[in-house]
């Protein structure tokens, strides 16, 4: 029952992927958005029923499908694990990933691959519950990397454009480094502990500690890290996710913002147990978690294209909840993902809207005045930007805050950084907020022509998630959480005592409010009161020129590592190739040389012969009977 | 015994065919006859005996060689029938010098006497002093009987006195007798340099190193059946005489004389092949090629009680291949005036049959399996080791390596390169020459044991 | 029924298409090749029974030499790569219009014989016969249906097996010294030979020339990328597919077993010099401007990762290997099979003139990708599972090991997904690509069924190469 | 006869026939004329002869005696071929200088 259940819930989407690839063409462009759509609806239903019976037992569910790798000590088993984590992750991809297959079939209609793209999202999503609900590393790694598969195929579904195709391929490339990290993470688990299941991997952590372990497992954990902050765009892998706006906007909402790139914090969140043994690792993330979430903040505040201050604003959040993550407060880390993924795939399913009625533009400074044109899709967003801006009682605000206060409790340079980065959130979402839907519109007269409301399917995605983006707080609230309750069986240790609610955290919720509406209040007076547009790209000058080439550190990357790969690989091939095949040569070479030579010994003449020939019997006879 | 007999009344009725107009019946009743004297040599095969005071032996050893001898002669013999065609008047003078050749590699095996070592030795080289020059309005076929004749003449000399040195020290011609004076102590320094003496001499036979240089000159100038019959039966009698006279004369071959076969096996390798990368000539390429195969047969010596199967082996292997690839070269160079290896251009292309002839028999030189060339080598390779000599063993490896690089040239002229020239009609007798050699190359090469047990 | 009817039926195919006719070759190749791998599918079968399907006869007895096959899982394992390979590759000949074709295909049938032979000998030199055996056919299969300038393409064929052919005689001068020592050349008499630490060196050392050379691993591999360019796609498909692997199965059949403490005493350096090949052919592969070459090159970076896995002498390293000997088999195939179709429309091998085919050929591009992606070794490909397998005992033997090793999975995407990008993206090309045909689908459809059930059901193939592994380990440890 | 080679000793002898085995060794080397060269084979023949004889009669055997016969008639066989041979060249060349035979080579 339960395994046809689970083959059910993860094969739903993979028929839907099979049937787009070879059908999709016959079942039309509706039909196979539909069909796209029936089969991650079908896994949400799955993973509904499964949610209700754990969090009714309280017992996870094990599902054995069959024998897979074997290796010297061990043999790693097609698992499937249920347990109130995976569920929790099922039930927001199933349904983020449900809400955005409706968005798609209708924005995604004109575009005559359609088929193919359903084709890759049911993919996708097939990999991300492969990803979720393996009961071991390595089939996570299977989810894991197949979920990078769909992203580099979706962001380089426009195919005819190969910057979209290098956008992709760097996605691919960066996911791949980390993908390396986790590897090496998956060997020493493995070597370690003889398994790569969870549980076995727990029960081993919980009952005994070796000290021998405790290196190597240190090193294992990072490697994980590594992996991690690949697929969740942490420093210094964060670069390939701006770029991977190239794709198209529901897979920008899907993969990019709500689910694939909360793998990572899911990875480590499941592996809480082996993190809260090695202080150090925890150290690393929670430093880089809050360095990402500066500097990406600081990207996105100068920011021009709609999908880029959201992208950037993506990694900025995801680094608050490496933050967490490394503070060990994984409760907070995955209810931040939560609420994160309700309001970012809000807010990137309401640029796509603005995007489809503009016809493509992307650029904020061709924007503005768009509230009235698009009720819907204006007040879902800002209903999406004050979640992530931090008010009060949004989704966002709850989230962001309790990463605060764990961040206080524990340092408060690392307190002030998130701090810095959750004011600049605020301060670059309204710059967003107002440039694209207040004021005049700025754009072509023939776009301001067609301006229009999106149609039903689009606009209902939106308000699914501005509801949720209201009130997915709730999941969580402070002194009362249902959350930290349902995951208390994940963690190694209780979650943080839910903080008492002293003084110090409202003076803390307080300050973080009054932060957000600093940073509101500045974009309010730039962009409203003063009017400003932001400059044309030649025009911008000093700090905020670093800011818009991102620091350079694309170009760094570029220069220090892919140029001199580069040279390097001509060097190999038009140099050592070359030199190695000659020296091969050389012997055929020097061989040529010596018979070129011996032919002049060959001279014909019958008078050296004999010479030779006496010479010969001479120095025979010298040897045999003189040298002895 | 019956067999020299046999062979000797065969030539003389060769010529008496002639005289009796029996022309165009000489070549069949040559082949049959030889034929004859195979089969009856084989029946001779479990038997030891000597005749004449010890004048000719017969056993295992004499009767499996010259058997080999008398094959690669019916091979010869029936390649001459087309090559000689526009020559029909000599006809009975160059087959019964051919059969008078075999008389001559016959008693050369046979020996059980110095005499008849030397005896042997003479006719084998006169005749083919003879057919060396038998194109006498050839200038390149005069030089070529010029020069072997000066060598060879010169080095029958030096084994003459060879001879006489051993002679004075033993007091008998008698290869017994030779044995027991080499094997005590008492015997002088003169038994010695006369060995030498000999061993160099025949050096020059099978044209080692440095003592080749005769080689490819005469093959090249000499008509491309002469150098047939040189490269394939005279260097194996050679071989096979030598061998003998080594187990007879080298009771306790010292270790120094061991060092002298090692090196002169090396460089008759590595000269044979080196030179042999330069050569445009495809005789002359053989040449080269045969004094590298000179080298490998030389370390049949350094193992002489167990080396008798390898070294029989070998020359089966060599010879057959060599018959083979010489009927392909008679086929394509036939109505030409050299041998360049342009001519074999495009012949995959031509006469498939003749170009694979001619490639298997050069993968077998090469020493590549499924061929025998590959099995001579490995067993040659394996009593050398066995011997200790692993330095020969590396030195004969690398020197494979180096000889592909010419056999493989052939080779991909005949398949990559166009024909320059319009097909012709193979002859009959090369076909089945080569086909037969090559087949039988092959066959010993599935079932090497069929030789290797036989010695 | 033993498995010298495999033999057999190959041998008697390379026959039977030669005296078959230029027309019918192609079809009387593949109909014997498929037979012969429906005979060793019954073979497997026995097998599993627990029948001996090994022969054994004497061949000579002076010097010793049996004609004696061994059938045991590992080499069953590659017979059938080999016999499921070969029908694969002369399926995807079949748009080709080979001149003599009769030729052509016996050389490949009687190549594939000679493989198979290799793959099954326990007796050396029965083995380096096989070995030898199988050179002459890919020779002349380069060398005549080769592309290219001729001039060019003589002077890469004969450096290549001239090469290949010096490296083998060095394992021969390292069986004769065996068979004095041990007077038999049999697999389990030269496995109990005690040998001194010198000797175990040196006859290592023979043998590593002979495979490192065939396998490739560097520096013994210049041959190795133009060959692969300037021969036939099928001769390369049988050089990539089958002929390397060749090498790596006689790493771990013969060269471990019988210099197991030279082995050890080398681990390191080999390995690393095995390692040294991926990153190597990795950074060279990125630049390539044709795409065989870049294959190629792809291929020396891969099998440079079997071949470490192959010495570390741990069982997920040979364990490991042997899988990812059979996904690289089926997925270089693919991936040249690729490399034809494009030159069969576009005529080129050059990267840069390619680009745009996506939007013409969904079918063949889906293909592809999936190749591209199983060369990578994506998760749920055949080919992850070995990686995964040899990167764990890379990472037994030594930490850094793996994780430069572990490059691969980075670089690998790097130049893979760099190539498919230029050659297939973009753009739609001016030129017309024509979708897959039937018979090449049917090519492409099997060999990715294949990775993808065996990439999530592997067990089949473990179970049936680990008790014979593991039999071989017993002697190297 | 005894007498006389324990007299002046074998090895005498051997010397002398060394001597004249050498001179025809370098007649041969130093000279080009053909005929020149052929005597000079003789006079290496014929000391092989004159040793033969000389250890016959040392040794009280017969044998070395018959065989010189043989050597004799063999070498004079040989010379005929020979002979011919040169009568060929002088033919095709008008000159026995055996300079001239230098097509064959490299």
């Amino acid at each position: 029952m339960e395994t046809s259940f689970v083959l059910l819930l993860l094969l739903a989407p993979f028929v839907g992927f099979l049937s787009n690839i070879f059908f999709g063409k016959q079942l039309g462009k509706t039909g196979s958005g539909v069909l796209g759509t029936l089969a991650v609806v079908v896994s949400f239903f799955v993973s509904c029923y499964f949610f209700s019976q754990v969090s009714g037992s309280k017992q996870p569910i094990n599902v054995h499908l069959f024998d897979w790798i074997s290796l010297g000590k061990f043999s790693i088993n097609f698992d499937i694990l249920l347990d109130q984590l995976s569920l929790l992750w099922l039930l927001f991809v199933t349904g983020i990933g449900s809400l955005i297959h409706i968005y798609s079939i209708s924005y995604m209609h004109d575009d005559e691959n359609i088929h193919k793209f359903f084709a890759y999202l049911n993919l996708f999503i097939f990999f991300m519950i492969t990803l979720v609900v393996g009961s071991n590393l390595l089939i996570m790694f299977i989810g894991w990397e197949g979920v990078g598969l769909c992203s580099y195929l979706l962001i380089g579904f426009w195919h005819k454009n190969q910057e979209y195709n290098d956008a992709a391929k760097k996605a691919f490339i960066m996911n791949r480094i980390g993908d390396l990290g986790f590897l090496i993470g998956i060997f020493i688990i493995g070597y370690l502990f003889n398994t790569l299941d969870f549980n076995v991997i727990k029960q081993a952590v919980l009952t005994g500690s070796n000290p021998e372990v405790a290196g190597w497992l240190s090193i294992a954990t990072l490697c994980l890290f590594i992996g991690a902050s690949g697929k969740s765009a942490q420093i210094p892998l964060y670069t390939w996710l701006p770029d991977a706006m190239a794709g198209p906007t529901p897979v920008s909402a899907l993969i990019h913002a709500a689910t694939m790139v909360t793998a990572g914090i899911f990875m480590i969140t499941r592996l809480n147990f082996l993190f809260d043994l090695t202080p150090d690792v925890q150290n690393i993330i929670a430093v880089v978690g809050a360095i990402t979430s500066l500097v990406a903040a600081s990207i996105g505040l100068v920011q021009n294209d709609i999908k880029k201050v959201l992208a950037y604003s993506t990694v900025s959040q995801l680094g608050l909840m490496f933050l967490a993550l490394g503070l060990g407060a994984y409760e907070v880390a995955v209810f931040h993902v939560i609420t994160h993924a309700f309001f970012k795939a809000c807010l990137f399913l309401g640029s796509g809207s603005v995007i489809h009625a503009l016809h493509g533009e992307q650029d904020m400074r061709r924007m503005g005045g768009l509230k009235g044109a698009m009720k819907v899709t204006f007040l879902t967003f800002l209903l999406a930007t004050l979640a992530i801006s931090g008010i009060p009682p949004f989704a966002g605000f709850f989230s962001k805050d309790e990463i605060l206060m764990v961040a206080f409790h524990e340092n408060k340079v690392l307190w002030v950084i998130a701090a810095v980065a959750s004011i600049m959130t605020a301060f670059y979402m309204f710059r967003l907020l107002y440039l694209t839907f207040f004021k005049e519109f700025r754009g072509t007269e023939e776009q301001k022509h067609h301006l229009h409301e999106s149609p039903m399917l689009i606009t209902f995605p939106l308000m699914v998630l501005g509801v949720l983006s209201v009130v997915g707080g709730a999941i969580s609230l402070p002194g009362n959480s249902w959350l930290n309750h349902y995951l208390e069986p994940i963690f190694a240790h209780a979650p943080h005592e839910a903080h008492h609610l002293g003084t110090t955290e409202y003076m803390l919720m307080a300050f973080a409010v009054v932060g957000a509406l600093i940073g509101i209040g500045i974009a309010y007076s730039k962009y409203i009161k003063k009017s400003e547009v932001p400059a044309e790209d030649s025009e911008i000058t000093g700090f905020a020129k670093v800011l818009y080439n991102k620091y350079y550190v694309d170009e760094a990357y570029m220069a220090v590592i892919v140029k001199p790969i580069y040279s390097l690989s001509k060097f190999l091939r038009d140099y050592i190739e070359t030199g190695l095949s000659q020296i091969i040569f050389g012997f055929g070479a020097v061989a040529d040389g010596l018979a070129l030579q011996g032919k002049k010994l060959q001279n014909g003449n019958i008078g050296f012969y004999l010479f030779a020939f006496v010479f010969g019997l001479c120095s025979v006879v010298f040897y045999l009977f003189f040298l002895r | 015994m019956s067999t020299i007999i046999a062979i000797a009344v065969l030539g003389v009725v060769c010529l008496l065919a002639e005289i009796f107009n029996l022309r165009k019946a000489i070549i069949p009743i040559t082949v049959a006859g030889l034929l004859a004297i195979l089969g009856m040599t084989v029946t001779e095969f479990n038997t030891t005996e000597s005749y004449y005071n010890n004048m000719i032996v017969v056993n295992r050893f004499t009767v499996a060689f010259s058997s080999l001898f008398i094959l690669l002669t019916l091979f010869l013999v029936t390649l001459s029938h087309h090559f000689y065609k526009n020559r029909p008047s000599k006809v009975s003078d160059f087959i019964a010098i051919k059969i008078f050749l075999l008389l001559g590699a016959v008693a050369m095996v046979s020996f059980g006497n110095l005499a008849m070592f030397f005896l042997g030795l003479e006719i084998l080289s006169i005749s083919l002093y003879i057919l060396a020059g038998s194109k006498p309005l050839s200038l390149k076929s005069n030089e070529a009987g010029m020069k072997y004749f000066l060598m060879g003449s010169f080095a029958s000399g030096v084994i003459l006195f060879g001879i006489a040195l051993i002679y004075g020290a033993v007091a008998s011609f008698d290869m017994n007798m030779i044995y027991e004076a080499s094997n005590s102590a008492a015997t002088g320094d003169w038994f010695y340099i006369g060995v030498c003496m000999i061993t160099v001499g025949m050096l020059f036979k099978i044209a080692a190193v440095p003592f080749h240089f005769w080689a490819p000159d005469v093959y090249e100038g000499a008509p491309a059946l002469t150098t047939a019959t040189m490269s394939t039966l005279a260097k194996v009698v050679a071989m096979a005489t030598f061998f003998k006279l080594n187990m007879a004369m080298n009771g306790n071959m010292n270790f120094a004389y061991e060092t002298v076969i090692v090196i002169i096996s090396i460089f008759s390798m590595t000269v044979g092949n080196i030179m042999a990368l330069r050569q445009n000539n495809i005789k002359r390429m053989l040449a080269f090629s045969g004094i590298s195969h000179a080298g490998f047969m030389l370390m049949a010596l350094l193992n002489l009680s167990n080396t008798t199967g390898s070294l029989f082996y070998y020359v089966t292997a060599y010879t057959l291949a060599g018959i083979a690839a010489f009927a392909v070269i008679l086929y394509v160079c036939n109505d030409k005036d050299d041998e360049s290896i342009t001519f074999f251009n495009g012949l995959g292309k031509n006469n498939p049959v003749m170009a694979a002839v001619l490639s298997a028999s050069l993968l077998s030189m090469a020493g590549i399996p499924i061929f025998s060339g590959f099995f001579a080598k490995f067993f040659i390779l394996n009593q050398t080791l066995q011997a200790g000599y692993l330095i020969l063993v590396i030195a004969g490896i690398i020197n494979s390596i180096i000889s592909v690089y010419y056999y493989f040239k052939v080779i991909s002229a005949m398949y990559t390169k166009e024909p320059n020239e319009a097909k012709k009609p193979v002859p009959f007798e090369y076909y089945v020459v080569a086909v037969l050699a090559i087949g039988l190359n092959i066959a010993i090469g599935l079932f090497p044991s069929c030789l290797m047990d036989l010695l | 029924m033993d498995v010298t009817i495999v033999l057999l039926i190959l041998l008697l195919g390379a026959v039977v298409t030669y005296f078959s006719g230029n027309k019918a070759a192609s079809k009387v190749a593949l109909l014997f090749s498929a037979v012969a791998f429906g005979a060793s599918l019954m073979i497997l079968n026995q097998y599993n029974q627990g029948i001996d399907c090994g022969f054994s006869a004497v061949w000579m007895t002076n010097p010793n030499i049996l004609f004696s096959l061994k059938a045991d899982g590992l080499a069953l394992a590659m017979v059938l790569l080999t016999t499921v390979l070969t029908p694969l590759i002369i399926l995807s000949s079949f748009g080709n219009n080979f001149n003599n074709a009769k030729n052509f295909y016996a050389l490949v049938m009687f190549m594939a014989f000679a493989m198979t032979g290799t793959f099954l000998a326990s007796d050396g030199f029965l083995y380096y016969i096989f070995w030898e055996l199988s050179l002459i056919p890919i020779y002349f299969i380069a060398l005549l249906w080769g592309n290219g300038d001729a001039a060019e393409r003589k002077k890469a064929v004969i450096k290549f097996f001239i090469y290949t052919f010096a490296g083998s005689l060095f394992m021969l001068v390292g069986f004769i010294y065996l068979y004095q020592k041990a007077g038999s050349f049999q697999l389990d008499k030269l496995y109990a030979l005690e040998l001194s630490a010198t000797e175990e060196f040196w006859i290592f050392l023979a043998f590593f020339f002979a495979y490192a050379i065939k396998i490739p691993i560097i520096p013994f591999h210049t041959w190795q990328a133009n060959v692969y360019q300037k021969a036939p796609t099928v001769g390369t498909m049988l050089l990539s597919g089958i002929m390397l692997k060749m090498g790596l199965y006689s790493v771990i059949r013969w060269q471990l077993p019988i210099a197991p403490n030279a082995a050890q005493e080398l681990l390191y350096t080999i390995v690393g010099l095995s390692i040294a090949g991926v990153i190597y052919g990795s950074i060279v592969a990125l630049k390539q401007r044709d795409l065989k070459k870049l294959l190629a090159y792809s291929s020396l970076a891969h099998v440079g990762l079997i071949a470490a896995g192959c010495y570390t002498l741990t069982l997920d390293g040979l364990r490991g290997a042997v899988l990812q000997m059979i996904a690289h088999g089926f997925v270089i195939v693919g991936l040249f099979f690729a490399a034809e179709i494009i030159y069969r429309r576009f005529e080129t091998r050059t990267i840069a003139d390619m680009g745009g085919i996506r939007s013409q050929s969904p079918k063949f591009t889906s293909m592809f990708m999936i190749l591209v992606l199983a060369s990578v070794a994506l998760p749920g490909t055949f080919n992850f599972v070995g990686e995964f397998t040899v990167l764990y005992s890379l990472f037994q033997t030594n930490l850094a090991f793996a994780i430069v090793g572990g490059t691969t999975i980075i670089l690998g995407a790097f130049y893979m997904l760099r190539m498919f990008q230029q050659a297939m993206l973009g753009e739609t090309n001016a030129k017309p690509f024509a979708d897959v045909s039937f018979n090449e689908g049917i090519v492409f459809v099997l060999i990715i069924g294949f990775l993808l059930f065996f990439g999530l059901y592997p067990k089949p193939i473990i179970d049936l190469i680990t008790p014979s592994i593991q039999d071989i380990l017993v002697h190297i440890k | 006869m005894e007498h006389i080679l324990k007299e002046i000793g074998v090895e005498t002898y051997l010397y002398l026939s060394a001597l004249l085995f050498s001179i025809g060794v370098f007649g041969i080397l130093l000279r080009r004329n053909a005929i020149i060269m052929f005597m000079s084979i003789e006079i290496m023949l014929n000391a092989v002869n004159l040793l033969l004889v000389a250890f016959s009669t040392f040794h009280q055997d017969a044998s070395g005696q018959v065989f010189v016969f043989f050597s004799m008639a063999v070498a004079a066989a040989e010379v005929a071929v020979g002979l011919a041979i040169l009568v060929s060249i002088f033919r095709n060349l008008g000159s026995i200088d055996i300079d001239n035979l230098k097509n064959l080579k490299g």
